[in-house]
């Protein structure tokens, strides 16, 4: 034992005038670290009630409920979290995991009550002295728990895509498909917008389970048509998919396809072994495109007997005459449709219902008619020279080239319209080897066609004047030759809202000539073949149908739906009201064996 | 045609005439749906003349300054005729029409007399019909342009 | 290496016989399951002869929570959030493992900036914990001073945790791919500072603490594993280095980016209490400094969570691993073992203390005096929740 | 050397479903007759004197439980899991309490948690984790903890949780979407 040794702890004396660590509650505050992991914020504004947190939380803590300021829409279940801070543990997956973002935590750790029931709160709905904190924990840039971003689907060059009508898109090889369906969340908040109420994320997950012929099963609960729409759907569900909030949506329609590109069209009837039986009623469905074929399809499972109406000699009706095969081939809408005629389908082609057949001679012939005669019309401008031989409809256009014939374009062609059937008959003329240009009234924005289709068709080499306002059809000085006047246009706001109004500014005309001008501005309803009195007691607005829940109309035994019946007009919508419709007649057929306790036909 | 009065009756009995085609219209329209459209533009035009009235009893004023948007639609589109089989986009089109008329007929009027009551009251009821004219080209615009 | 074979020959590892309690020679006392010292709850149940122990049973329990059998039932990221909760006082090891398991059988690679990271919040850890000790170590002898000292620096290094991790004990940091976040903005700065203040606490600590007499007195001689007992009884870490080995899988099997780090392994001889003590004295000079390294070579930018699946439905192919880390107290491991589903189908943590704390401490405690059995079980250094997981 | 000495363990032993695994270990399989022998001779003479652990997995699809027994040599530095499986119904293994000292711990552990018998392990029977635990040993795959829970502890009142997709359905289309059928 050494001096020095049993000196030592007198050192300590040396640390007596030290600051102390340790600080006096309640005098002096400690706030937690500007990224502690305290009590939760949420945003409810920006919260879409995909129910994640509560998904991810493994101790159970977190409950969706109802509140009072949010109800159920597309794209927001209306439902918030509410978290039980006997069960939290902060661990802050929730946080992570949220996709709207608007889920973090503040840097706020102490919550005194003395009754310990009170530690149960619904976030950013009742009130906190933390809501507004802007300090605590958020996720940081450059860490997921999910993929953000999609995995791209490969695609024809346009140099190449614009030589044929071969598809432009590839589809997802197998490990694609997989990786993408891998960011799915399995929300399903998606499923509300489907107008067909799709069971999405589960025909995902069968993805997952690489057992596609599940995902077959599920796809056809909803969707007939599921290779046509894993093509060319307007994919509503992912413009309100919560990975596309901070991250790129799930490409549900890429999956879809997917799924039904691994099935033999031989094997359909094997997997999904639908019954028919015979119900002794027979129905009529004028139009054999989406809407008709999908209520043809679900009114064959009710057991009923199903004639089909075709003016044309195909079935597919829009879906065939106009989408271009570079979008849809033939062999993936007739997969389709071969399979719903193979249930038993009776279709008439070349029959046109007011000329061929009275439709009084159907009302008395069936038991029940579903009318889906969609939109044939084209919309006419209704400018000066319009009737010139030179000016195109591009229905037209798109039909001609749909049925194998030349539709005549020319070398130089104006397209006039922004929605998908002036893109089609644009990229359409470019295949045939035309230069094109894209006149229209409005921005790029404002275009009703898809975002992709613009995309693609600039791609192809297309030339897209936007603001441009056709005001004048002008012969040339060859009659296989029109030109065209049109005015550009200031986009002006309407001080009432909405979108802003282009108006023409005379000053600025320019006239231009082509070998044809393809009018592309939308199309109308073709009701002729109705008489007045039974066009009066079907509820006709803008000229389109008026339905009822069940697409039912007040002339009994008359159900209608798609194009001619709804405002949305896209395939999905389409086949919707065919399922819908055919649950209408069916409980109009059996109206003794209604098993639902929802609101009755009629 | 030289007082205010007598202007404005004019133009209260345009309104009432112009409300009365509209309606004579409906009871003629075959195609569907249309009846119901034609019988809101008529009472569209009873409104017009309601406010006229009111422009006249003295509880309304004209606001010849008022800017007014012209969407410049009905100038360049083709005259269409009232027909019973009369479709919804034409019969925009011949009520654009109409009021583009009536508008350019209070302004040619409003040109030619010396300024003055008389002259802001034609000026007035010029921006009335350009407001009409704006509500049907807005409605046009809306409908019949929708998807373009 | 010296020894290798037909050892087991010299070690006896039967069970004595009891002792006749009835005969009124012995005394039976329980020791716990209070904190006896600084290492959780865990009870000795002693019996004495005199005031000398003549039979020790350790007996744990009083923390299970069945943590291996809750990851049974969870997805790999809600296991994340378990697993910290492990080892109380080196809840970072457990994430690094965990997450380092998962790797292994699912080939990830967590990119180099995350290695970093991970390697300065593991030794951010082990100088927490050994502040911890050294608290319980003095205590353990009746120095409450150094006590207060440590723990208050242990504090300052968990409040660097909660700025980098939001959370001062059950940090969540390690998330399998990566870490959740960066440096937040001036941690650098704090932390050298803190290393700088620690160095000097830790030459005050030898000072007023080892060189004390008293401290001497008592630990040298106490609880002394021979070399020879180190195999057969699963010593390791810092216990196994004090009977001469130099054996750290910091070195052995390098890990994170411990093969760029420049330090050595740090050995004793003597075995005792003292020499572990002190041994631990400089293993935490040497995390400081490690410490200034790493902030020195973390790269300040670049990603730190490799490309990951979506975690929510994250099905780890099917595999099996054992990863292991040198804790303050030796070999930390993970065995894993995945069957392709979205639940992990097994995970066995191997901490330190399972032998430490009930083979040998049952050993080691026979022939010691009662007054110094607090102060031998914290020179073991033994964490009971790791035990019983 | 490590292939030398697998080749010898094979031939010895009868060890099959030899496996590299990263990050570095090596699994082999070896029969329950075996088990003890193997791992005697390894550490004895193939320098595995470290014991990192003995582990179980219940596989309960095929009836067994695997007893995995983790060397490691540390002059090597190899890393040695050794497989044994054992009947789930009939679970016994041979102790190895006299190769390491803490091995009696783990086998008490494993009678206590899969409830394996080792006979001849000294305190076998003593409670472990566990003091006067009347159910299943809970480890085995078909104890069911939320059952056990729920027998055993409360709930909270007033918790409540509603399904977004359900509820979305109620709310927005209830008469739609796929028929449940």
């Amino acid at each position: 034992m050494n001096l020095k040794d049993l000196l030592s702890p007198f050192y300590v004396w040396q640390r007596a005038f030290e600051k102390p660590y340790t600080s006096i509650r309640p005098i002096q505050e400690r706030p937690g670290a500007a990224a502690y992991r305290g009590f939760h914020i949420n945003i409810s504004e920006e919260c879409i009630g995909c129910g994640t947190c509560h998904k991810i939380c493994q101790n159970d803590a977190i409950d969706m409920v109802r509140v009072e300021t949010y109800e159920g829409r597309s794209g927001d279940s209306g439902l918030r979290p509410r978290f039980d801070y006997g069960r939290c543990c902060w661990c802050a997956l929730c946080v992570d995991m949220c996709p709207a973002g608007s889920l973090r935590m503040s840097n706020e750790y102490t919550w005194i009550t003395s009754d310990p029931t009170e530690f149960h709160f619904t976030a950013g709905v009742e009130h906190t002295t933390w809501q507004d904190n802007p300090l605590g924990y958020h996720r940081a840039e450059g860490y997921h728990l999910y993929p953000p971003k999609r995995i791209e689907m490969e695609m024809l060059p346009p140099e190449v895509s614009v030589q044929s009508f071969d598809e432009v898109v590839a589809g997802y090889s197998e490990p694609q498909a997989l990786l993408e369906a891998d960011r799915c969340i399995e929300c399903g908040i998606c499923v509300a917008t489907c107008p067909a109420h799709m069971d999405v994320p589960d025909y995902i997950r069968s993805i997952r389970d690489r057992d596609y012929e599940k995902g077959l099963q599920l796809m056809y609960r909803t969707n007939p048509f599921p290779a046509t729409c894993g093509r060319i759907c307007t994919r509503r569900c992912e413009s309100v998919c919560p990975v596309g909030i901070q991250g790129e949506a799930i490409a549900i329609r890429w999956l879809k396809r997917f799924i039904v590109d691994q099935i033999q069209p031989q094997d359909y009837a094997r997997i999904l072994a639908d019954q028919t039986g015979n119900s002794g009623h027979r129905v009529a469905i004028i139009g054999a495109g989406p809407g008709g074929l999908s209520a043809a399809y679900y009114l064959r499972k009710q057991g009923h007997a199903v004639t089909v109406f075709e003016a044309q000699a195909s079935a597919g009706g829009m879906l065939r005459y106009g989408v271009p095969s570079y979008r849809l081939p033939d062999a993936d809408l007739d997969k389709d449709i071969n399979y719903i005629v193979s249930l038993g389908v009776d279709i008439r082609y070349n029959t046109r219902i007011g000329k061929d057949i009275r439709f009084e001679q159907l009302l008395q012939d069936f038991d029940a008619l579903f009318l889906s005669t969609g939109l044939s019309v084209p919309s006419s401008m209704r400018i000066h020279g319009e009737e010139h031989p030179r000016v195109l409809s591009g229905l037209q256009v798109l039909a001609d080239v749909a049925s194998g014939r030349d539709p005549g374009v020319g070398q130089k062609v104006a397209v006039i319209g922004g929605g998908n059937v002036a893109m089609d008959a644009a990229r359409v003329s470019r295949r045939l080897g035309a230069e094109v240009t894209i006149l229209y009234r409005r921005r790029i924005a404002d275009m009703p066609a898809d975002t992709e289709e613009i995309h693609e068709s600039q791609e192809e080499g297309c030339h897209i004047v936007t603001q441009a306002i056709p005001v004048e059809i002008i012969a040339a000085s060859s009659p296989q030759q029109v030109s065209i006047k049109w005015g550009e246009a200031e986009m002006v706001q309407d001080p009432k809202g909405g979108r802003p109004r282009p108006v023409l500014q005379e000053d600025r005309m320019h006239v231009e000539t082509y070998d044809c001008i393809i009018s592309a501005i939308g199309q109308g309803s073709d009701l002729e073949f109705l008489s007045k009195e039974i066009q009066d007691q079907l509820a006709i607005e803008w000229g389109k149908f008026a339905p009822g829940e069940y697409q039912h109309t007040s002339l009994q035994k008359v159900f209608v739906g798609g194009d001619v019946a709804n405002r949305t007009a896209d395939a999905i919508s389409a086949i919707e009201d065919g399922h819908h419709a055919a649950r209408g007649i069916d409980r109009f057929l059996n109206p003794d064996a209604r098993t639902h306790t929802d609101q009755e036909v009629n | 045609m030289n007082s205010v009065d007598e202007i404005l009756d004019y133009a209260i009995d345009q309104e009432q005439q112009a409300a009365d085609f509209y309606a004579d219209l409906a009871g003629r329209a075959e195609k569907a749906g249309m009846k119901e459209i034609l019988l809101d533009f008529a009472a569209e035009e009873q409104s017009h003349k309601q406010r006229l009235l009111a422009v006249k009893a003295g509880d309304h004023k004209l606001t010849p300054e008022q800017q007014v948007l012209d969407l410049k639609i009905s100038d360049y589109l083709v005259e269409v005729g009232a027909s019973a089989n009369i479709s919804y986009q034409d019969a925009l089109i011949v009520a654009m029409k109409r009021e583009r008329a009536a508008f350019q007929l209070y302004s040619d009027m409003a040109a030619k007399v010396p300024e003055g009551h008389l002259k802001e009251v034609l000026q007035g009821l010029a921006k009335e019909e350009a407001k009409h004219k704006l509500f049907f080209e807005s409605e046009y615009d809306d409908r019949v342009l929708r998807d373009n | 290496m010296t020894l290798v074979t037909g050892h087991s020959a010299a070690l006896d590892f039967a069970q004595p016989d009891p002792v006749d309690l009835s005969s009124g020679k012995y005394v039976k006392l329980w020791q716990g399951p209070q904190h006896p010292g600084i290492t959780g709850n865990m009870s000795l149940e002693l019996v004495l002869d005199g005031d000398t122990i003549i039979e020790c049973k350790t007996h744990v329990g009083y923390l299970h929570r069945g943590f291996e059998k809750l990851m049974e039932q969870r997805t790999f990221i809600q296991n994340f959030t378990v697993v910290c909760r492990i080892a109380v006082p080196e809840p970072a090891f457990n994430e690094y493992l965990y997450a380092a398991a998962i790797e292994a059988i699912s080939g990830v690679q967590s990119p180099p900036r995350a290695q970093w990271l991970r390697t300065l919040n593991l030794e951010m850890m082990r100088l927490a914990s050994f502040l911890m000790w050294i608290g319980g170590q003095g205590g353990a002898f009746g120095q409450y001073t150094v006590a207060n000292w440590s723990l208050t620096y242990r504090d300052y290094v968990l409040d660097l945790f909660e700025e980098m991790t939001g959370a001062r004990i059950y940090h969540m940091y390690m998330v399998p791919g990566g870490v959740r976040a960066g440096l937040p903005a001036g941690f650098e700065k704090r932390i050298l500072k803190l290393m700088d203040d620690t160095d000097k606490l830790l030459d005050q600590i030898e000072r007023v603490m080892y060189n004390n007499v008293v401290f001497k007195a008592r630990a040298k001689g106490l609880g002394v594993i021979t070399r020879e007992m180190v195999d057969p009884y699963g010593v390791v870490g810092p216990n196994a280095r004090a009977s001469g080995f130099r054996r750290d899988l910091r070195k052995d099997e390098p890990y994170l980016v411990y093969d760029q780090l420049d330090f050595n392994v740090i050995s004793g001889s003597a075995g005792d209490a003292y020499e572990r003590a002190y041994l631990r004295l400089q293993e935490t000079r040497q995390s400081v400094n490690l410490i200034r390294q790493v902030i020195a070579g973390a790269p300040s930018d670049g990603p730190f969570q490799a490309d990951m699946p979506n975690l929510l439905h994250w099905k780890v192919p099917a595999g099996e691993t054992y990863v292991k880390a040198e804790c303050t107290r030796g070999e930390y491991g993970y065995y894993m073992v995945t069957d392709g589903t979205e639940i992990v189908r097994r995970v066995h943590v191997r901490g330190p203390s399972y032998t430490h704390a009930i083979a040998l401490m049952e050993r080691l405690a026979v022939g010691t005096n009662i007054a110094d059995i607090a102060g031998l079980m914290v020179s073991l250094h033994t964490y009971p929740p790791e035990i019983e997981r | 050397m490590m292939s030398e000495l697998l080749d010898r363990l094979v031939r010895d032993f009868g060890v099959t479903d030899i496996t590299e695994r990263p990050p570095a270990i090596t699994t082999l399989k070896v029969s329950k007759e075996n088990g003890e022998r193997l791992i005697r001779e390894l550490r004895d003479r193939e320098g595995f004197t470290h014991l990192n652990f003995i582990a179980c997995t219940d596989w309960i699809e095929d009836g067994i439980f695997r007893l995995i027994y983790m060397l490691h040599n540390y002059d090597s530095k190899q890393n040695l899991g050794v497989h044994i499986d054992i009947k789930r119904d009939h679970a016994e293994m041979t102790s190895i309490h006299t190769l390491w000292a803490q091995a009696w711990t783990y086998q008490r552990e494993l009678r206590e948690m899969y409830g394996i018998h080792f006979p001849g392990s000294p305190r076998l029977e003593e409670d472990f984790c566990l003091e006067g635990w009347d159910a299943m040993p809970p480890m085995r795959r078909d104890f069911d903890t939320a059952k056990y829970s729920a027998e055993r502890f409360g709930h909270r009142e007033g918790r409540v949780s509603l399904v977004p997709r359900d509820h979305m359905k109620v709310q927005l289309y209830p008469n739609r979407g796929g028929d449940e059928s």
